[in-house]
């Protein structure tokens, strides 16, 4: 059903945890499936240099949330944003069909986190 | 890597001594059991043997049993059957909210025939009141359709003194016993029960096989029609093969039901007071004190059921879960629901059913590597904060 | 389906054949199956001294049509009349239920040609 | 004593290789498909393959492929479901009177509920005239079923002229192909076919497993509702080892098809014309070209079939007929009347049907003992009696 590297990021995720007073924070649920991903990023001349997440949720859910923050750390705010749901699930070598949906939620995470330091930036 | 394999409830292993019986009928006896020559003979000679076996399971008559090609057939032929032969008595039919897809889209199916359906509602154990049945009773019923016991949970329901209440008012009465039969004893007369489903693969038979109760003098349509096996109510070459495994799975129960059904209660205990001990923010679904042996509901929570599912795959433990990625739909498991669950709550429930095979030390082993797993897991989750 | 006893009748039927005029002939057939019977009887002083059949149907029907030659001959005509088809059935070890009705119809055939006989007696 | 099966049409014996491949699944191999762990994912990845074989036997794409129960499962799906999802459009359905039971009495089903049947005639080779089908066409016609081979006379059908004016009306056309496919090449794509019925136990697969083509788009009413299964459209744990033996069979029967059926066909005319010649009063049902490769149904004056065919199975044949007695009803076959035979020449039928498995030698064995048979039974036969003194007449 999944793919040899969603096994390994779900056996084995990177980057699990919290960061205390993150910089920016996203956090999304899928009413639905029940699947909730939470992303913290700490942000450094506009790189985003450190990042951890928690999931609630399927393998799929726990891999791509595991991948996205590999994908993002050391990256600038705009490749941040730029990672989508598709490149997540490409990096990971696919994902079955009904996984799509509920599982893509970690780069939408990950958008969340980045507009929450955004916005606090702008106060 | 050693396998444990704790889903019993989805399927189980077919028995050596099953596979042992059907070979002939997949080697040399091939003959098609309506041919009149030798080998059909011989087939049709297996065929009646076997449905002797299966009768006597649930203390029927032999011509009061017809193989079909599984549960869900067997369950699609007693309430579309039976609705359409009763149409003209009443349009209304009675079920549970908890029961098998099998009866409720087949009861979804019927509401779009113009039939109205009433489905119960469950307590918290899962358990239908006999008197919410009594009370839902119009001079418009015609059936009334309640599982012998919950394939999720495990509750075991109180067939019989529905039986007593739908028996009273001449309705045709119902019982889909695929997750009983075989596991608990099951006796149609004392039930009173006009139609039962059964299912080989469940008692350790074959799958793609399995058979409907009709209790005599009882009239519903055919589902499949065509040639005249079954006594022209359920057409199509007999599955002379699965039918003659399904026999000996029959007989096997039969002959140690009652110490396997004890060994396995003591073993379903035994890993559930394990798990809360080992645990903490668990807790056990379906009635305690009825339920199938061997059989373990329990939700986690702050965990999600699929990674949970996939984790024990990984060392080797194959389980199920309630949760919606588990069961490739959107929603967590409509039982679960049923018992008032929240979401996230159903969404980490994890089901163990053991088999006639399981020991103390695959509970033991469970008991081991299923509390890492879980730590590791709500390390992970949000929730847990 | 067929007890060892129809299995013998049916293999080595006694009493195949006709007799050239007979004293009396019966032929019963059973358009809805299509099995056909036709017994010829010789009869002397009030016993039937000799008996032949012919049929066309199946097993049960070829077996039957032995089994009652056999069982009357020598017998008188009385007794002759008094053979049932059950009474055929049971001596064959019983009879498979969906073959009683278009089988039995030997004892019928019997009886036809004992009545041809006592017309032709009566003229 | 040696036995010698030559009933093929009426099942085959399991190939030893679909066996093989089968007995994983009756072992260890047995989760369930719908299970996640792997042990689910191995019987899935099966049941995949499987599908794929028995696409590639009929020119099919593996997702128009949905296994059932059986071929009577396959009729009755496809022809209840058809009527059912296309009853606001009307409520007429085209047949032929010699179609399987599967087919005819879930007609008779419908006709109870309200749809109106047309069954076409045939003639005397048990042919479907094609311009019969298209005069019986009214503009309430929703469904043509026909099937693809009689499993009685052998005669095929001409399914791919009938699918060209099914399809200018653009009907739904279904094909009952139980006898067809695994004997002779089957193209849903050549023939416009949209649903076609298969049974496993025809092509020497195991019993209790079947499938149902559904032409990608074309849309019917479920038969068994439930579980996910089959992608929603047949519900019920899925019979691994069954459809795995069945795509084994596919696989067999793609491979070596073409050999198979030019010998059955040899051994067939052989056999036929070894019945003509030694045997008077013999005449051939069902067309002598047009026809299942290894089928052979003669019909064999003045005998009866059932007593026929015990004869030959004390000689060790097992073969069928189209008397009352054997269909175990009280008339002979519906499809030896449909062709004009009066009663009592139908019921005295032989169907030998040949399968892959029988070989020359058996063919001679046959051809030995069956006059002998037929001597001995015309000998005890009145009809035969009166024939002889020219009393009755031949009807």
């Amino acid at each position: 059903m999944y793919e040899d590297k969603v096994m390994d990021y779900f056996n084995n995720p990177r980057n699990v945890g919290d960061i205390e007073n993150a910089d920016g924070t996203g956090r999304i649920g899928d009413a639905g499936c029940g699947d909730i991903i939470k992303i913290d990023i700490k942000v450094a001349d506009r790189h985003i240099v450190d990042v951890k997440f928690k999931a609630f949720g399927c393998c799929a859910a726990i891999a791509t949330s595991s991948m996205a923050t590999e994908m993002a750390k050391g990256k600038t705010i705009k490749e941040g944003l730029a990672i989508s749901n598709e490149a997540v699930a490409k990096a990971l070598g696919g994902l079955p069909p009904q996984k799509m949906h509920c599982s893509n939620l970690a780069a939408d995470a990950l958008h969340e986190a980045i507009k929450d330091y955004q916005k606090k930036q702008a106060q | 890597m050693k396998r444990i394999y704790l889903d019993h409830n989805a399927t189980t292993s077919l028995d050596p001594e099953v596979l042992k019986a059907m070979m002939p009928y997949l080697t040399g006896e091939f003959g098609n059991a309506s041919s009149i020559y030798e080998c059909g003979r011989m087939a049709q000679k297996a065929v009646v043997e076997a449905r002797e076996k299966v009768a006597r399971l649930i203390g029927a008559q032999s011509d009061e049993l017809f193989f079909t090609s599984g549960g869900t057939e067997a369950d699609n032929w007693a309430l579309k059957g039976a609705a359409e032969a009763l149409r003209d008595k009443g349009n209304h039919i009675i079920t549970t909210v908890i029961e098998h897809h099998a009866v409720l889209h087949t009861c979804e199916y019927l509401e779009e025939q113009g039939f109205e359906v009433t489905y119960l509602p469950v307590d918290e154990y899962g358990l239908v009141d006999p008197a919410a049945v009594e009370q839902a009773i119009t001079d418009q019923t015609i059936i009334v359709s309640v599982m012998y016991a919950n394939n999720e949970i495990g509750t075991i329901e109180p067939v019989e003194e529905i039986g007593k209440i739908v028996k009273e008012k001449g309705i045709l009465y119902h019982i889909d016993a695929v997750q009983a039969v075989g596991k608990i004893p099951v006796d149609v007369n004392a039930i009173g029960v006009d139609l039962l489903s059964m299912s080989a693969h469940k008692l350790y038979g074959p799958k793609g096989v399995g058979a409907l109760y009709i209790r005599k003098g009882v009239k519903i349509n055919n589902l499949l029609h065509g040639g005249a096996q079954e006594r022209n109510q359920r057409a199509g070459t007999e599955n002379v093969a699965g039918i003659v495994g399904f026999g000996k799975a029959a007989e096997l129960s039969c002959d140690n039901l009652i110490e396997t059904a004890e060994r396995l209660t003591r073993l379903g205990d035994r890993l559930a007071k394990g798990i809360t001990e080992k645990m903490d923010h668990v807790r056990f679904n379906g009635y305690p004190l009825h339920r199938l042996p061997g059989h373990v509901n329990v939700s986690i929570e702050f965990v999600e059921g699929e990674a949970l599912v996939m984790s024990l795959d990984m060392q080797g433990i194959s389980v199920s879960s309630g949760s919606a990625c588990a069961a490739g739909s959107a929603d967590p498991s409509h039982v679960l629901l049923a018992i008032g669950l929240p979401h996230e709550i159903a969404h980490g429930s994890l089901r163990m059913t053991l088999g006639k095979d399981s020991t103390e030390a695959d509970v033991d082993e469970v008991l081991t590597i299923l509390p890492r797993i879980v730590e590791k897991l709500r390390a992970m989750s949000p929730l847990y904060q | 389906m067929y007890s060892e006893k129809v299995m013998d009748h049916f293999s080595h039927p006694r009493n195949v054949g006709q007799i050239e005029n007979a004293d009396g002939t019966g032929q019963v057939g059973n358009a809805k199956c299509g099995d056909i019977m036709k017994i010829d009887l010789k009869i002397e002083d009030d016993h039937i001294v000799d008996v032949k059949f012919k049929t066309f149907g199946c097993g049960a029907a070829v077996a039957t049509s032995s089994m009652v030659t056999e069982m009357v001959k020598g017998k008188t005509i009385e007794a002759a009349l008094a053979i049932s088809n059950k009474a055929v059935a049971e001596a064959l070890g019983g009879l498979p239920p969906q073959k009683m009705h278009c089988s039995n119809l030997a004892a019928d055939a019997l009886h036809e040609a004992i009545k041809d006989y006592q017309k032709k007696q009566a003229q | 004593m040696k036995r010698i099966y030559l009933d093929h049409n009426a099942t085959t014996p399991l190939d030893p290789e679909a066996l093989k491949v089968m007995m994983p699944y009756l072992t260890e191999e047995f989760g369930n498909a719908s299970s996640i762990y792997e042990k689910g994912r191995v019987t899935k990845k099966a049941i995949a393959e499987a599908r794929e074989k028995v696409a590639r036997l009929i020119g099919a794409q593996s997702d128009e492929v949905f296994f059932t129960g059986g071929g009577t499962e396959a009729d009755n799906w496809a022809i209840k479901g058809a009527a059912e999802s296309l009853r606001d459009k009307g409520n007429h359905i085209i047949t032929t009177v010699i179609e399987h039971h599967a087919v005819l009495h879930t007609c008779e089903y419908l006709k109870e509920h309200g749809f109106e049947v047309t069954y076409l005639p045939v003639d005397e080779y048990g042919l479907v005239d094609p311009e019969a089908v298209k005069q019986a066409i009214t503009d309430q016609t929703i469904l043509v079923s026909v099937m693809y081979a009689n499993n009685e006379i052998g005669t095929i059908e001409p399914v791919a002229e009938i699918g060209k004016i099914v399809k200018e009306k653009n009907i739904l056309y279904h094909i009952d192909a139980v006898q067809a496919v695994g004997k002779i090449p089957v193209d849903v794509n050549a023939i416009g076919v949209d649903l076609l019925s298969m049974s496993a136990h025809k092509l020497y697969g195991p019993k209790g497993v079947g499938a149902l083509y559904i032409r990608k788009g074309t849309q019917i009413k479920n038969l068994i509702h439930g579980g996910a299964q089959e992608r929603m459209r047949r519900a019920g744990t899925e019979n691994v080892a069954g459809i795995v033996g069945f795509g084994k069979a596919a696989e067999l029967a793609f491979d070596h098809l073409s050999e198979t059926e030019e010998r059955l066909t040899q051994l067939r005319d052989k056999l036929l014309n070894g019945m003509m010649e030694k045997m008077d009063h013999v005449r051939l049902n069902g067309h002598p070209i047009h026809r299942l490769p290894g089928n052979v149904n003669v019909s064999i004056e003045f005998i009866e079939g059932e007593s026929l065919l015990i004869s030959l199975d004390m000689k060790g044949i097992s073969a069928s007929s189209g008397s009352a007695c054997t269909s175990g009803s009280l008339d002979p076959s519906h499809v030896l009347l449909a062709i004009g035979l009066p009663h009592e020449i139908a019921h005295g039928s032989l169907r030998v049907t040949l399968g892959k498995e029988n070989t020359e030698a058996d063919v001679d064995y046959l051809l030995d003992i069956l006059p002998e048979i037929v001597q001995k039974l015309r000998a005890m036969s009145p009809l035969y009696e009166a024939y002889l003194k020219g009393e009755g007449n031949r009807v």
